[in-house]
């Protein structure tokens, strides 16, 4: 990328601040490298006579004692948090995953529209409700189901729980933008018919039309 | 004073040709429609601070007056030319022929109107400011930024400081989720007519932006008219702005007045607003 | 998880193995990290009488010259390349998309007047803000809605976030370019310059005049 175009006569060990350049440069690309970093993958950035090897020696060594090392792994070189600390990486090993399409949609719908049933969540997407998303967002602890609502069939009805508001920063229910402010941020189109509107979700008791659910509706699930 | 405007806007014709002309050759085949690229402007504001450079002064000499009547000359053409302009552009022209007239005419002492000096001052305030908005979103967008000159660790390593949530996501990709999903299905059985109607939500915008900052009277409703109206149109350009503004005085945002029947109707910002 | 159970009836400052021992571990969970880490979120890991904010400094002062530095962003820290080996470093390909003009002079328009309006960022740019400028500003993260201001209509106040600082290598807001200059001239008002108090940017938490997000929406639906 950028030659230098020092002249170099002398041995870099002569150069204090040539050397301290390269290892600066070193550490910043073996920092920013997503995999392990070959010598020879460092050549470029640095002082045409610079001796790599001896270089990356010196950089481990100021490391070494330190929360991070660098070390070297099949020739190529990495930082990693020193093995005495690596409880530290252990301690939470759970793996986050970001939500799918479907769960988040799914999610969304009964954010907004709670009370709101498996048929309900399925007219407003479209698309009818695999098992799996409903349950891995009762699995998030975002979703519970609340009862059953009074008509045929009886379906369950969803409802969002505290770990939901607590999740996205809400403090309750109605920090949930409304029609107009979804339009203004432009998540809505300002095209949109008259009539369209936008829920007033509820998480508060069992409604009217709400019974509470019965003690086999677990398994049924 | 406003003498050069004319050789401006025919430097402008010409150059404006020549680059015409390599883009679409059909356009030059009348050589007297002005070719004018107005999407290339983000709005008025934006044109009127390209026409304002183009004084080649510091923004704190421009000449107000030519200024207005460059624009009110730009827009004049392509009226003439029948091209479609967004009302946005009409409602600066609207405000500017106002302004126009504030500035040549000398000011009663019973007039109750900004004075044209005030309405200019505003003018160039905010051409200032746009500006450096402007200067200071370029200055933002070539410093040094994570992922392009300045890099975060390229292979950070897997712990969880914060607690331990299984699945991911943020407000705004729900937001998002469900907007798209509540306008998908109107979309399916939902074709929006196009009418030649002025919705009240516009009239209601080009008000306010209309009105802006002033905080003293003005009458907007003639400059409006001759500005945003094809003639079939002033029936429901009248009726629409009048009933924003009267939704407007109602939420507190202006005030209306009238001398007398028939008299304009004057307006301006409320004062504790 | 292991709990440091230090007889703490000594100062801090008398027990150097202590300190070293606090330094490495914050160095180690911050250098794991991608994202700038808060403190709070070290407070755990560290001895019971550790003085958080002192630490961080010194860590931050030994990594002062080097190739990667311990910057502050807001009131979280991370690890990032030095920026005088920005030009070295320089990835050009990562362009996604480009900001559009109008997302770009939205975005400035925000950061320096925040917190702002929609109304108010219209009135800057002399023209309605289309779909697609703020929904693409939150989209990356840059801003944020913040709460609704005290004025009839009640309008959503829009601020930029943390991530907004971090990827323009921002300490806080007051290291935004030209800011003293601009307050100088007024130009951060939105009134024509008179005596008035020339207002200064502010991500801090809600004001006097702005609400949270909340109780308005449900009258609205």
């Amino acid at each position: 990328m950028t030659s230098e175009t020092v002249n170099n006569q002398m041995s870099e060990d002569d150069r204090p601040d040539l050397e301290l350049r390269n290892l600066r440069i070193i550490e910043a690309l073996i920092f920013a490298s997503e995999k392990p970093v070959a010598p020879k993958d460092l050549q470029p950035y640095l002082s045409d006579m610079a001796n790599i090897e001896a270089l990356l020696e010196k950089l481990a060594k100021l490391y070494k004692g330190r929360g991070v090392n660098l070390v070297k792994r099949a020739d190529e070189w990495a930082f990693r948090t020193a093995d005495d600390l690596s409880y530290l990486l252990r301690k939470d090993n759970v793996e986050t995953r970001p939500l799918s399409r479907a769960s988040l949609e799914t999610l969304s719908i009964i954010a907004y529209h709670q009370p709101t049933t498996r048929a309900e969540i399925e007219e407003v997407r479209g698309v009818s409700a695999g098992r799996g998303t409903l349950d891995i967002l009762m699995e998030a602890g975002w979703i519970k189901m609340r009862g059953r609502r009074r008509t045929p069939g009886r379906p369950v009805t969803y409802g969002t729980t505290a770990e939901f508001l607590d999740h996205f920063s809400l403090e309750s229910l109605a920090d949930l933008p409304g029609l107009e402010e979804l339009k203004g941020s432009g998540l809505l189109s300002n095209r949109l018919p008259s009539n369209l509107q936008i829920p007033m979700p509820f998480d508060g008791p069992l409604r009217d039309d709400e019974d509470p659910l019965d003690e086999f509706d677990e398994e049924e699930q | 004073m406003v003498s050069d405007n004319k050789d401006w806007l025919e430097q402008e014709q010409t150059t404006q040709n020549d680059s015409g002309a390599m883009q679409d050759s059909s356009v030059m085949q009348d050589s007297s429609v002005m070719y004018v690229d107005i999407e290339g402007y983000e709005g008025p504001l934006d044109l009127l601070l390209d026409l304002a450079r183009k004084q080649k002064v510091d923004l704190a000499n421009i000449s107000i007056l030519a200024l207005a009547e460059q624009y009110l000359e730009f827009i004049e053409k392509i009226r003439k030319s029948r091209i479609d302009i967004a009302a946005d552009y009409l409602v600066v022209a609207a405000w500017l022929a106002y302004l126009k007239s504030r500035l040549m005419v000398p000011q009663a002492p019973s007039d109750d109107e900004p004075s044209g000096e005030m309405l200019a001052a505003m003018l160039q305030f905010r051409l200032k400011r746009l500006e450096a908005m402007r200067n200071a979103g370029d200055q933002l967008i070539n410093r040094a930024r994570l992922g392009r000159q300045i890099f975060a660790r390229g292979a950070p390593e897997q712990i969880i400081i914060t607690n331990s949530q299984t699945y991911e996501a943020n407000l705004y990709d729900l937001l998002k989720a469900y907007s798209e999903q509540r306008e998908k299905n109107i979309k399916s059985n939902y074709a929006p007519k196009r009418r030649n109607v002025w919705a009240l939500q516009d009239a209601r915008e080009i008000l306010q932006r209309l009105i802006g900052d002033n905080m003293d009277w003005v009458s907007l409703d003639n400059y409006l008219i001759k500005y945003l109206a094809k003639e079939e149109d002033y029936t429901t350009i009248i009726a629409s702005s009048f009933t924003a503004s009267l939704e407007l005085v109602r939420e507190g945002h202006v005030e209306l007045k009238q001398s007398a029947h028939f008299k304009p109707l004057l307006m301006r910002r409320a004062k504790n607003n």
